[in-house]
């Protein structure tokens, strides 16, 4: 519990970052139509391929002799830049079709 | 230092935010996607020139990884045809949760190699771990159930106990690990049951509930990636991942609501119970369709028939048929209404209404005409008819109006059937069409159904 | 060969065959012979016919020569003299009423078929010539009503006073009455419609009218789409509602019949006594005795300012609409008939079968 | 007291009282002597005026005793040796076809007003007996086109084949034209309709009507809402096209006219034999020559298979609801017309003035 | 310490955000009000009782100065009668801005006593000082002008020259002081400075120009508030101005947009131009008005009448009328249509047509009935009808139509005339009614205008 | 120019809700109809008072003897509570009107 209210007080700015980005997360999204769910799904979901830059920072400061971090971390960017590379790709193919033929 | 950059990263988060904005309208989403995209771009460029306190670059892996991936998501991306986005957009996900895994499993490794150790710093990256790995194997769970390849009835039996015997046990050993900080077995050990429990977590979700999975899954990932900006005290990562954490959640509830299921019931036929879209009659199941899928079908077609029958007339509903038509014809597509001789109660009952919605007669088309037309409609709506849209008068010669000449709607590609149940029509008889895999039902009084419909589809014209 | 003949009608009574519906008849092998002048009520020339590949002959010979004999009268003795006892005869034969013909043709062992007996089933809806006929009856007793009430149908907001929207009511609800509903509420009257059968109520609102609703009437008259007769202990409290909503009423249209018996009496003398000058009542069921006291069919009688006009074959005034559809009638019975051949007619059919009128 | 005068009209002409609007005069202090049995085209009885409080007396009584008489037919020599020369005379005088009855008025110098001359301003609008008639004879027309088509208005699709709508042309598009389109409408028909005053296009289509558009008809024909007549060169396209129109309809109803002016001819004696067997033509204007060449006014002919009605009356058979209308313009013009008392009469106001003949 | 206090503070912050959320929407907004009420209350609540690192507590003045103000706040709040609330608003932010103004120069003369001395903390609460006295003076002068105390004819010559000399000498002076920060009296002559452009900045705006300029104000006391809790750290007073900073800054944007006009015309006016709100028709001017404040007048009216015109038939509108009156009477709105005998161009014009739009006959009142009911009408919809509401016939002999009976619109409360333009109707002549202080004009299209109003209304609905 | 910075970077979480709240402030205003403008402007500035708390720190943290603290404090802590107790309550008036009869 006191790890906690630790980690709380600590990270005050997240937290607050938190409420904030909670309350412009629904305002944001709640007056989606739902055809816009999926590509809306899709667009977020390559915006959470943002984890790659941990994989970079790891990567950038791992000893070139880490050979665990280099193959975790190499492996990451790989996969998290399909992620973010596909994702947006797709996400646009989708919404090509509100272009109206 | 990292001040000034998470300052720079500030941008990126901004065009997120603007992106994400975008996105919520049909409008402007295009944009936003591309608007996203480049703050993810900035982003990374950034995350490679900016200073790291340590380390050798290897900028060799970094740049391999990311062209490899690159190359690869552009081209899978491509290739995809239409209708299996949603398995890919799963795909991906899974392979956000599994860059998290892997960075917050490097992460744990190296927290025996610093100096300072913080309980807090290792809870985090602990947390982003099991986040990251449920997300990455209920992802490939939900991709493979939408591609077919696990099939819907591969289900476990007790999922409910299971999922939560799993959680409890994981629960335990990572409290355990917390107090010890020893064992990197226990870290190894603590990854495997995340995986496994994505696995059965999705497992046993109906199909149709599958987008909602996702979305939750998607807003996992979301939290994973958070968590690791934390770890980094990288704020383009914690902002991101916060964002696509909250927005993913509200999403996930929005769809609910869209399909009418709380999310609780989604869950709980996760968790064991089924609890599937289509009604069963008999022994033969009826599709349902929810008002946004059949705006979309409206919307995207070229030619639309509607048929009404004496449900439109019960119903009342024949002026805002010619509403949906008016704003079908708005958006190019060509709408016709098929009358069929008998629909109704009297002869010409349906001219009378039609005419009071000023339909014009030049789109009103009779039984061959119509036959004619629908084999080029990509929609049709059957508005509360039933007897006149019976296939059996075609090819069921036990069928007491086998003969009659009836609407060949099965030349169409898509039926949607507006009624208020299974109950039959004028002639008593039951009617296959309802139970065609080309047919959709929507439910309740044609009037609603269509009201639904047009306000559903004025959000997206 | 088969020979279909079309007789010619003393009176306005529609056509069983039209220039236009001939050439429907085309891809089936049918020889046509129609009298001479047949189409004159319905405005078709005998050229028309010609032209259309059909035979124009004497009535002799459409009576000899025919496999099938439409007929809309009936025939004489004369002609029962000449016909041959193989042919098949067809047509509105009016069983129900004109026993005495029918009887002639039992006795005489004809094969004859009568399209008012068809079922009423969706299936032989295109054959239904009582559905059709009573549609157009429907329609014409609203433009009739129209055309004797000294008055607007829709309600006018004018410089001049605002006119009220004249009250139509409809005293039973099945084709015709329902097409009437329709009309007179396209008119822009305020429609009201009685019905015994409970389907009705639920019929009526589909065309935006205002179902009449007795208390505590029980039973559904419903048999096969056809009324039945009821109960006299139901009958009063009916009676009381109809006879308030009759005397509010500008128009009173009636369609109520039962098949077979005699039209059920739904308004007395002393109602249309106390009606308003200029009323309208268009009896649609005066063949079988009328739903007024007072119809008398084919007639126009003025009642204490009320007019009351009798008139079961309103349809008929719409002659060339009327021989349009009906020929259509004709066309899908006939072929639904002979379908395996003149001679194998599958009387167990039930189409066949309900309208068949073979041996006594 | 003022006394005003009802005559008894010999035709089925509209009752400048009836014993509703007796009620509308109460607050006013009026006595009014209505000639016996007036009210009887109308069906009001004696009884009711006098219950209202009118005087019911002879013809020689009313016409000696009022101040001011108002009349529907031409009163005879007979009547006007009886006529006091101060009374003042309304009505429907019909100045522009009656000169002769008017002429002799003038001769006299009898004061009468002629309801026919009000200016088409709003505020006339509530006198204006020509627009109430106008209305009633657009409706009717409607009415008796469908009461003597052979056929349905509305499209309508049955067991028995798809029937088409019928296709109604109007020309002249004034209050009568556009009170016949809305009706044709509401029936269900096809309406177009035509013109040569150009506000007309936008009022027709504000009844959801199609205007028909002569290609390069420049000339705007409107005088204070009045059409003028055309020059020559305009009018070849025109006919052509109305030519055309005329022999695809079922049912024409043509109401153009020109106040002083005979009917502009716009249907020929040859269009009307290209014309379809069995439509149906109702000509308003039958009463100032005709719109068609084959118009004989109150007659029904019937030209090689096409029914004329000649008829610029027809509001009068709706006698009751056309007494209604002209008995509320009866009312506002004479209180317009007295609103300062009967001695002192305004005679520069327009309304007035339009509608007075004095002196030669 | 101060971190878990902000923690406590941030049930308030989040409090102030879910009440701004509830204000901005009509069916919440009341509760949205006392929500962000409640936080404040329990802001001020911690801020009493919190522990603070010195000083006596001074519980005495605390309570004396918020019992006497909130005595004052109450008191004026209930007694100030609704056409003066504008006024009110300007005054309140004229008070909050006083505040930040008195504390921060509190805090300014005890920087001087301070061991630390940060130059940024001081920059902050100088700006704090300045901003709060803008907000404070200019609030003030808002109030004059709208309650008629200042009178909008007292303008300064040369406006834009005075303001931009203050500014830069504002400026000029504070950057001086940042650089030696000694003298106090500099601080003292700061905040005179700031006072007097407060004055200077309010007074050349236009009347109708007020309320954009209060929003403004309002904003910058928002920033102050923020500013001032960036003095003492205090994450309530950050947050909640920060809020109120960049809601009012929107609001701002969006009352020009609502007003026509740009932010840019107003501040110009301000600087010396005078632009009305209401478009000028020869001497006369109209009001126009905006579709959500129709659609909000409708939805919370009681009775409305809608009176059908010709402009009605030529946009053939007949059937959206119906559909508004259905709305409408789904929320219990009362709906009548007034029909004027000469409506249209035909007897009976307006009848043929809502018949066909099915409206019921019983809702139709004749001109008699009409003028009895559009007594208790709250408003009243006048669609394409020009001549049969012209109250000179009523009111005006020298006009042509004086004495002919018309719909006595004016008897209702508000009336809403939907038309193309200002040309006349039939007759040909002008009509008052339109430079009415009880009209508002939509132009445009009768048809566009009633689909814009009902696509709105099913918003609030 | 670097001491702006330096503010900047400093007060980071200060940016970070800034930014935050500029967008959720216009997701929750930018749907306002004009109607509520007033109300919601009135609601605004009551927030706005939120100043007090300030004006209490100070007082409470001044000696008793500061009298010029003690003077500006208490006098701030009565105009911010007319501000925020008379905005709310005057906000409370106007929104009487859309609460339905
Ligand atoms: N045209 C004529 O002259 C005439 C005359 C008499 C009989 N008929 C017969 O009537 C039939 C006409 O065929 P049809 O296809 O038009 O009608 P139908 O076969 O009678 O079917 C009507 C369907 O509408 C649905 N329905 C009723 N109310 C509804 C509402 N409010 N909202 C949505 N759906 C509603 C009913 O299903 P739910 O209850 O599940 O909603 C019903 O299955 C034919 O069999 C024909 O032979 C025709
Ligand atoms: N009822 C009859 O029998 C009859 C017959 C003949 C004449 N009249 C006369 O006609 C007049 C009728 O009065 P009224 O008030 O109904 O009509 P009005 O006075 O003629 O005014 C109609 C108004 O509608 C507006 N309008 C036209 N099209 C529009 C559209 N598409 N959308 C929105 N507005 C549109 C026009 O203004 P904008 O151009 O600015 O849009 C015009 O001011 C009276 O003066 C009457 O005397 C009546
Ligand atoms: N093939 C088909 O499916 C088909 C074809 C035509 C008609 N129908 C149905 O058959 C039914 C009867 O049609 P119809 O018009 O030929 O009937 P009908 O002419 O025999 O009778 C007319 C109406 O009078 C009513 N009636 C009888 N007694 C009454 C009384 N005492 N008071 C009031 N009303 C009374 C009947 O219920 C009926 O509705 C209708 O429901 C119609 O829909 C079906
Ligand atoms: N008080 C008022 O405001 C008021 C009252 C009634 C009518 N009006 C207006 O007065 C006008 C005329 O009304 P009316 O019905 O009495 O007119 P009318 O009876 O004199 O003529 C009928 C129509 O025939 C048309 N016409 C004339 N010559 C024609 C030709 N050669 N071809 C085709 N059409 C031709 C005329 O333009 C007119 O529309 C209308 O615009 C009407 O709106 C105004």
């Amino acid at each position: 519990m006191n790890l906690i209210i630790e980690i709380l007080i600590n990270q005050l700015t997240i937290l607050f970052a938190l409420i904030m980005a909670v309350f412009l997360g629904f305002e944001l999204i709640s007056k989606v139509p739902t055809v816009l769910h999926t590509p809306l799904m899709s667009g977020a979901n390559a915006i959470s391929g943002v984890v790659i830059i941990g994989a970079i920072i790891l990567v950038r400061s791992s000893g070139s002799e880490d050979y665990l971090s280099l193959f975790f971390g190499s492996l990451a960017i790989l996969l998290g830049t399909i992620n973010v590379v596909g994702g947006h790709a797709v996400t646009n193919r989708m919404l090509q079709m509100f272009r109206k033929k | 230092m990292t001040a000034l950059i998470n300052l720079v990263y500030l941008i990126s988060v901004t065009l997120f935010i603007i992106g994400l904005q975008r996105l919520s309208s049909p409008k402007t989403a295009s944009s936003g996607n591309l608007i996203a995209a480049l703050g993810m771009g900035f982003g990374v460029l950034i995350a490679l020139i900016s200073p790291v306190e340590s380390g050798d670059g290897n900028y060799f892996f970094i740049s391999g990884a990311l062209i490899l991936g690159g190359g690869i998501g552009l081209l899978v991306s491509t290739r995809v045809i239409m209708t299996k986005m949603p398995e890919m957009v799963s795909l991906f996900n899974g392979l956000g949760g599994a860059c998290a895994l892997l960075i917050s499993i490097a992460e744990l490794l190296n927290f025996h190699y610093l100096e300072t150790f913080e309980l807090a710093s290792y809870l985090t990256t602990l947390l982003a771990l099991l986040i990251g790995s449920i997300a990455f194997s209920g992802s490939l769970v939900a991709y493979g159930k939408l591609s077919g390849k696990i099939k819907d009835s591969w289900k476990l039996p007790r999922a409910n106990m299971i999922n939560m015997g799993l959680l409890l046990t994981l629960m335990g050993i990572s409290f355990y690990q917390l107090q010890t900080l020893e064992s990197m077995e226990l870290v190894i050990l603590i990854a495997i049951l995340s995986l496994l429990y994505g696995i059965t977590f999705v497992l046993n979700v109906g199909g149709a509930d599958m987008p909602v999975i996702i979305s939750i899954l998607n807003a996992l990932t979301g939290v994973s990636a958070a968590l690791a900006g934390i770890i980094y005290d990288n704020m383009i990562m914690l902002m991101g991942g916060i964002l696509v954490g909250s927005s993913g959640a509200i999403l996930t509830i929005l769809m609910c609501q869209a399909m009418n299921r709380s999310l609780i019931n989604v869950l709980a036929g996760g968790f064991g119970g089924e609890v599937g879209i289509a009604a069963q009659v008999g022994d033969q199941t009826v599709k349902e369709v929810n008002i946004m899928d059949a705006s979309i079908m409206l919307r995207y077609s070229t030619n639309v028939v509607i048929v009404p029958g004496y449900g439109m007339a019960v119903a009342q509903a024949q002026k805002i048929c010619k509403e949906l038509e008016d704003l079908l014809e708005e958006v190019e597509v060509n709408v016709r209404y098929a009358i069929h001789p008998v629909a109704g109660r009297m002869p010409g009952h349906m001219n009378v209404l039609l005419a009071e919605a000023d339909v014009d007669y030049a789109k009103l088309l009779d039984l061959d005409d119509a036959n004619k037309f629908l084999k080029e409609t990509d929609v049709a709506i059957v508005v509360g008819a039933n007897d006149v849209v019976n296939p059996s008068a075609l090819d069921d010669p036990g069928s007491p109006i086998f003969g009659m000449p009836v609407l060949e709607i099965l030349k169409g590609k898509h039926v949607i059937v507006l009624k208020r149940s299974m109950s039959s029509g004028y002639s008593g008889i039951e009617n296959p069409l309802f139970f065609h895999e080309k047919t959709s039902m929507l439910f309740g009084d044609a009037k609603k159904s269509l009201n639904n419909l047009l306000d559903e589809l004025k959000t997206t014209v | 060969m088969v020979n279909i003949g079309i007789l010619k009608s003393h009176k306005q009574a529609p056509l069983g065959v039209t220039p236009d519906s001939l050439k429907k008849w085309l891809p089936i092998k049918i020889n046509f012979l129609i009298e001479k002048n047949a189409g004159i009520f319905a405005q078709f020339s005998d050229n028309e016919f010609l032209s259309e590949g059909a035979q124009v002959v004497s009535r002799i010979k459409v009576i000899t020569q025919s496999n099938i004999l439409v007929i809309s009268d009936d025939l004489t003795d004369q002609d029962l003299a000449l016909l041959h006892i193989d042919t098949l005869v067809l047509g509105l034969l009016n069983p129900y009423n004109n026993k005495s013909f029918i009887t002639k043709l039992k006795k005489r062992n004809q094969q004859a078929f009568a399209l008012e007996m068809l079922p009423r089933t969706s299936i032989a809806q295109s054959m239904d010539a009582l559905s059709a006929m009573a549609s157009l009856a429907g329609y014409k007793s609203v433009i009739l009503a129209a055309n004797y009430f000294k008055g607007y149908f829709p309600m006018l907001t004018t410089a001049a006073g605002t006119v009220p929207p004249a009250k139509v009511l409809i005293l039973g609800a099945g084709v015709a009455g329902l097409q009437a509903i329709a009309t007179a509420k396209r008119l822009g009257a305020v429609v009201e419609a009685f019905d015994v059968r409970k389907a009705v109520k639920e019929e009526v609102e589909s065309l935006g009218a205002k179902f009449i609703m007795v208390e505590g009437l029980q039973n559904d008259m419903d048999t096969g789409g056809y009324a039945t007769v009821q109960k006299e202990d139901e009958l009063t409290a009916q009676r009381n509602l109809i006879h308030q909503k009759v005397i509010k009423a500008d128009i009173v249209i009636t369609t109520a019949s039962i098949p077979g018996k005699s039209a059920p009496r739904l308004i007395e003398k002393n109602t249309v006594n106390d009606m308003k000058l200029g009323a309208v009542i268009i009896d649609l069921a005066a063949a079988s005795g009328g739903n007024c006291e007072l119809t008398e069919d084919q007639k126009i009688i003025n009642h204490s300012g009320v007019t009351i006009i009798g008139d079961s074959q309103l349809a008929y005034a719409l002659t060339s609409e009327a021989s349009k559809l009906y020929s259509v009638n004709i066309f899908n019975f006939i072929n639904h008939l002979i379908k395996e051949g003149l001679e194998s007619i599958d009387f167990e059919d039930e189409i066949v079968k309900s309208t068949y009128i073979g041996k006594i």
